[in-house]
């Protein structure tokens, strides 16, 4: 389907460049990296999930066996309250500092308070025991509803909700509104008015590596940091700033990774380990357990999400309205932003008006998570728009139809898109056999659709051409789900050789120009932008080399197959990269090239999921049985990744939907803080996922690249939810759709 | 000239107003007119927003040049997972 | 704090370490004998991502003691190519893009070997329920089952 | 800071005075590990004393004889699954061991640590107990035997004393006519741990009448419930739909369950009923294949 003739190698399916590594044991990880003399560092954590800390004593910790070095949140520099930019976007690094290592207050179960390094993990373990922390502890406020409340406890006595005047302090961070035209009139016009409110938990990325890293400042003030992260220069420039150091005195390096879907683009123990490893003398290595990663990193926001949603008989949508709630954590800045831009975004709606807000709770601050806060807004929405279709007697994927933006059409978040593809993925879907396959007893059929904008954001590339016509590529973006093997194809197509030449590698902060976090989907987009680029002005280069050699007019000179092809008239034979490679000290000097920007014209991505599940209408429980996940991809680089990131983000949607929830006990304590309760979907929870890619090409992009790694989780929680729907007839509105849940729905019915 | 529209959070600086024309070359001029205009929206701009012209977004940008008689429309910046 | 000592068999070599009573055998794979290909992702046996082979056994390495691996045979992943040659499943993994971020990977490929020795022909459904262990977020599991079963296919064309 | 002794006693003999010396300092034993090893990875238990039972011989092993079922206490789960004899005599004391975690937790659980763990949510005791199975606890005094629902008294704590621990279990091989079977309720498909499990060991006679019945309950009170009344019901009925819908219903009334992370007090009331209809189905036809 992806397959396009027009191209040698990308649309190709090669085995990417790290596989051999990946399937060996080879590939370092994030824990994998060890210093002689290495100390290990242990975090000390709040037993409470709100309080005041009156006092730390670490001088029993200071004089235990085997410590080098205890810290607190008073030997990081005060920061004043500021927002700046932090590569993705921009944090309030005072926020960022003590949720790093708690100053005055723990705002949730599991905040870190203190930091020892040890001659053993053990040893620094058990020194944690010596710290004495005092604490008076306040009441914990859990729930959006309840945090917004007038009299809710106060996480932050200097917070007052951005834009309101008031002098009275809130857990509301801040308010957004995005009207259009005249909403009154708009519900007055429709003929079906349908309204919900609806909730999603707080739900954890659940990346199976954990955070790690290893650092080593030097005598001189260097610090040496390697550690797995979706962006080695974000972790660079907040590790500086929360350390008050030069960004130029940190290098950091980064291992591979292990899945971050968005929360490995900030830090948690980056600044901690470097500071450790300076107060010490030694190099610090700290890795967090699953028991700290789940209490005290990631999550994403919980929500609470009302729609009033109004169409015409002919299935027309008149008018809409959405209140969008959504958890930040114990720090502003949960993605109501993308929530709000999102939640209308699919679809042309004459009037609406959607509020946001940002709620501060006792829960660890949020990080992003795949196309931030665009699945609960769908989740609400699309579910709408499915009951919307039930009682407008349409078919669900006619009623998008009618309504769908294109070309032209202006976005819920303002601008007009420019090419996209919801239009034909919603035609791919209905066309798909899944679509029309008959089903059986307790079974249902629901879908779901999804937006998400993608970003560009700056990156940079370069080629070095050895001496043998081998080219080795270095970016800085890491690597989470094959994006060097895209960045070699893109590479090969361009210079015309063979896929096998390339080298491609993701580098340190000192030895590769800038590049942004690997998120928003940006990196086979941006980053690809870049190493086309590179590669063009290594062609230029070469056919000036070739054109000196052969004293022809560089003009003159075609680039065809891997070679330099002279004028007919010069009666030259064409020269290989190769040859023009090895003769390069003649032609002046090594072959390189870079190429540096700040990628433009990022395409939206539009998706269709297709869910049969079946239920067990005496237990509840239900399976997910056929999948299919359609989406534009604007074009498909290495098709066989692109189907990954749908699969993947299908299954993540669906552990949402089903079985994936924090719990906490009314202490603010989470209560099933493993894998073994934390219940991710396992391979027997599962069909195969089925794929189609639509391409429609995103004009902004060279070859036409969409981003498509955020989309896929997007639609599912809708969908799973509709299927359960048309199986046993009740529509849930508050996920997960546990097994009591549904059993309760289904005997209220 | 440029058509420029403001969405209800920058009206703040605007005392309402809506939309408004200005004339720019790129989104340095333009932010520089609008902050001539209303103190501190262009700064706001450059420092949250992106900035879209005829429905392409830019972002972290200022040497974009934009045509004459563009609709422009800010937006916040949007990152991602 | 007396360390004890042991003697074992990792992927066909006799080693001799010195460990703690109470140090996992997945720490004395890291830590002790620098075989890091082994990864740890929970350390209480839900997530499968330290799976190692013991006497022909698939165990998570987080759930044995280092002592316990006195006079035992031990596989991990770095025993699984022959050489610089990739196992089937290995290469399987790879031709069917069956990895994303490669973490889980190890654990899969080991688990996926102890399958095929006790079902060389399994269906959709047992590799399923056999490797429900391994937890793999990247992939939504798609392209492992393809790569098992595929790995499967080779391998008892292989052997006929 | 002590780090902790590790001893792999070869024979029951050389397992005495490490089980003297147990009475004095704070030892656990190790079996399959898979429950120990993370709570003291987590500060839970904090043993001084390790005492690793599985190389000693009298506890591995699967003997079927015609009278009596041996089993090692510390056979691995998955030993007992590849077990063809020990699936066509006991097949519900096998699924409850087979359920327990994954493939790879399965090469280590066992049943003795499965039951000695006490976890009021163990899948391994319902279908022992269903099947009458007694355990040989063998201790620095010598050996007793004890019927298995008398080892967990509390979640957390069985009976046993310091210096004793289960050699092997002993079940009465099944008439013809006998069989048994166990379910469990999960949110996933795996991995998880029971919010509900039901055992039921059943005898029909050739007209599919029911001579008797053992139902046992997990994971709706402290300790194993056994559902002595649902039996009762069972016998003498030829286990028609009506019998086990009211079977059904009496066993939702049993137990004190618990609302937690994994389900509510009415969750697992329902769910009980449900599954006890369900396994004394299973329990009964493969009762009848038997005859």
């Amino acid at each position: 389907m992806s397959e396009n003739k027009d191209y040698k190698w990308v649309g190709t399916r090669p085995i990417r460049p790290d596989g051999a590594d990946k399937v060996t044991g080879k590939a370092a990880f994030g824990a994998d990296k060890n210093l002689p003399g290495m100390l290990h560092g242990k975090i000390l954590r709040s037993p409470f999930g709100h309080a005041n800390i009156k006092s730390i004593d670490t001088s029993a910790a200071k004089s235990a066996p085997g410590v080098l070095a205890v810290m607190t949140s008073k030997d990081l520099p005060d920061l004043p309250s500021e927002m700046a930019e932090a590569g993705e976007s921009a944090v309030d690094f005072r926020d960022l500092s003590q949720n790093i290592l708690a100053a005055d207050k723990v705002l949730y179960h599991g905040h870190a308070v203190a930091a020892v390094a040890a001659t053993s993990a053990k040893l620094a373990q058990e020194a944690l025991k010596l710290i004495k922390v005092e604490y008076e502890e306040l009441p914990v406020v859990l729930e959006i509803e309840d945090a917004m409340a007038d009299d809710a406890p106060i996480l932050h006595e200097n917070q007052f909700t951005s834009g309101d005047s008031t002098d009275k302090p809130s857990n509301v961070a801040a308010k957004m509104k995005l009207p259009r035209g005249d909403i009154e009139k708009g519900f007055a016009e429709a003929d079906v008015i349908i309204e919900r409110e609806f909730t999603t938990p707080t739900v954890h990325q659940g990346y199976i590596e954990p955070h790690a890293v290893t650092a080593s400042m030097s005598a001189s003030g260097h610090a040496d940091v390697w550690c797995c992260t979706q962006g080695a220069f974000v972790v660079r420039a907040m590790t500086a700033k929360i350390l008050g150091m030069d960004v130029g005195k940190v290098k950091v390096t980064p291992s591979e990774i292990g899945g971050g879907f968005g929360a490995k683009t900030t830090v948690y123990l980056e600044p901690v380990a470097v500071k450790l490893s300076e107060m010490s003398g030694r190099p610090v290595k700290m890795v967090m357990d699953r028991e700290e990663i789940l209490r005290a990193t990631g999550p994403t926001s919980a929500s609470v999400i009302k729609i009033k949603l109004g169409a015409t008989n002919d299935g027309k949508l008149v008018a809409a309205e959405g209140t969008l709630k959504y958890g930040a954590g114990a720090y502003k800045g949960s993605p109501m932003g993308p929530g709000c831009m999102c939640v209308f975004a699919s679809y042309e709606i004459p009037n609406f008006l959607v509020r946001g807000f940002d709620v501060v709770l006792n829960k660890p601050k949020v990080a992003a998570y795949r196309a931030p806060g665009a699945p609960m807004a769908a989740f609400a929405m699309e579910s709408v728009m499915n009951e919307m279709a039930a009682k407008l007697d349409l078919d669900p994927i006619d009623f998008r139809l009618e309504n769908a933006v294109k070309e032209g059409s202006v976005a819920a978040y303002g601008p007009k898109f420019p090419a996209i593809g919801f239009v034909e993925t919603l035609k791919a879907a209905k066309e798909h056999p899944h679509y029309s396959a008959p089903l059986g007893k307790n079974q249902g059929r629901g879908i779901g659709t999804g937006f998400w904008f993608n970003v560009g954001m700056q990156s940079s590339a370069t080629l070095n051409v050895n001496e043998n016509g081998s080219v080795t590529l270095i970016t800085g973006s890491a690597d989470i789900g094959g994006s060097r093997a895209s960045m070699a194809l893109f590479a090969a197509e361009e210079l015309s050789i063979s896929y096998d030449l390339i080298t491609p590698l993701v580098s340190n902060t000192e030895e590769t120009s800038y590049c942004d976090v690997t998120g928003g989907s940006r990196t086979t987009f941006a980053t690809g932008m870049a190493v086309v680029k590179a590669a063009k002005n290594l062609v230029a280069n070469m056919k000036k080399r070739a054109a000196n050699t052969w004293g022809v007019e560089v003009d003159e000179v075609l680039w065809q197959d891997g070679q330099a092809v002279p004028p007919f008239s010069s009666g030259k034979n064409p020269m290989s990269m190769a040859e023009i490679a090895a003769s390069a000290a003649k032609t002046g000097g090594p072959l390189t090239a870079s190429a540096s920007l700040t990628a433009q014209g990022a395409g939206a991505g539009f998706g269709v999921h297709i869910c049969d599940i079946e239920v067990d209408p005496e237990t509840g429980k239900t399976d997910v049985i056929r999948y299919t996940a359609i989406q534009d991809a604007g074009k498909a680089i290495h098709p066989s990744y692109v189907e990954g990131q749908y699969q993947g983000g299908a299954v993540q949607g669906i552990g949402w939907a089903l079985n994936e929830e924090y719990v906490y006990n009314d202490k603010g304590v989470l209560q099933n803080f493993g894998f073994l309760d934390y219940r991710m979907p396992v391979a027997n929870d599962l069909p195969m996922i089925d794929t189609v890619i639509v391409e429609v090409p995103n004009p902004a992009h060279p070859y036409g690249v969409r981003g498509v790694g955020e989309t896929p989780i997007v639609p599912p929680l809708a969908a799973v939810a509709e299927a359960v729907n048309n199986a046993v007839g009740v529509r849930i509105c508050d996920l997960p759709i546990s097994p009591p849940r549904l059993l309760a729905a289904i005997d209220a019915k | 000239m440029l058509q420029v529209d403001l969405s209800v959070d920058l009206q703040q600086f605007s005392s309402g107003l809506e939309s408004l024309q200005v004339e720019a070359a790129n989104i340095r001029e333009l932010l520089e007119q609008l902050d001539l205009r209303f103190p501190g929206l262009g700064k706001k701009i450059e420092k949250d927003m992106a900035v879209t012209i005829n429905g392409v977004i830019y972002q972290d940008t200022l040497i974009e040049p934009i045509e004459d008689g563009s609709e422009i429309y800010f937006i916040p910046k949007i990152g991602g997972g | 704090m007396s360390k004890t000592h042991v003697t074992t068999t990792i992927n066909g070599d006799a080693v001799e370490y010195l460990c703690e009573p109470d140090q996992s055998m997945l720490e004395v794979l890291r830590d002790n004998l620098e075989l890091t290909g082994t990864k740890e992702g929970c350390a209480t046996g839900d997530c499968g991502a330290c799976s190692v082979s013991l006497d022909g056994r698939l165990v998570c390495s987080c759930l044995v003691l280092g002592v316990e691996a006195e006079g035992k045979q031990i596989e991990t992943i770095e025993g699984i190519a022959n050489g610089s040659e990739l196992h089937p499943i290995q290469q399987k993994f790879l031709e069917n893009a069956a990895l994303q971020c490669g973490i889980c990977t190890p654990g899969f490929i080991v688990a996926t070997k102890a399958l095929l020795a006790k079902n060389p022909d399994p269906t959709e459904e047992e590799a399923r329920y056999f490797l429900a262990g391994n937890l793999c977020r990247c992939t939504g599991y798609d392209k492992i089952i393809r790569a098992v079963l595929d790995a499967a296919a080779e391998m008892r064309g292989a052997a006929s | 800071m002590g780090s902790v002794q590790y001893h792999a006693p070869q024979s029951l003999e050389e397992a005495v005075p490490l089980l003297k010396e147990a009475q004095k300092t704070p030892s656990r034993i190790l079996a399959g590990g898979t429950d120990l090893l993370i709570q003291m990875r987590a500060g839970v238990k904090t043993p001084d004393m390790l005492i690793d039972i599985k190389k000693i011989p009298e506890v591995t092993g699967i003997e079927i004889g015609p009278e009596e079922i041996r089993l090692g206490a510390a056979t691995p789960s998955a030993v007992m699954d590849e077990s063809v004899e020990l699936h066509r005599q006991l097949p519900g004391v096998v699924e409850g061991m087979e359920l327990i975690g994954s493939t790879q937790v399965q090469g280590r659980a066992t049943p003795g640590g499965n039951l000695c763990n006490a976890s009021p949510a163990g899948d391994g005791a319902p279908a022992m107990i269903a099947a009458g199975g007694q355990c040989v606890v063998f201790g620095s005094n010598g050996v007793r035997t004890i019927p298995v629902e008398e080892v967990c008294i509390a979640p957390g704590r069985t009976s046993l004393a310091d210096d004793e621990f289960i050699q092997e279990f002993r079940f009465p091989t099944p008439k013809p006519g006998q069989a048994d079977a166990y379910l469990r309720f999960i949110p996933r498909n795996e991995m998880d741990i029971a919010v509900v499990g039901v055992a039921a060991n059943i005898t029909v006679d050739a007209s599919g009448t029911c001579t008797a019945a053992k139902v046992t309950l997990g994971a709706v009170g402290p300790t194993v419930v056994i559902a002595d009344k649902v039996a009762e019901l069972l016998v003498g009925t030829k286990l028609d739909d009506a019998t086990l819908a009211k079977a059904g219903e009496m066993a939702s009334g049993l137990g004190t369950p618990i609302s937690d992370k994994r389900g509510t007090v009415e969750f697992r009331h329902r769910i009980a009923g449900v599954l006890t209809r369900r396994v004394i189905q299973i329990a009964a036809t493969r009762a009848g294949e038997r005859l």
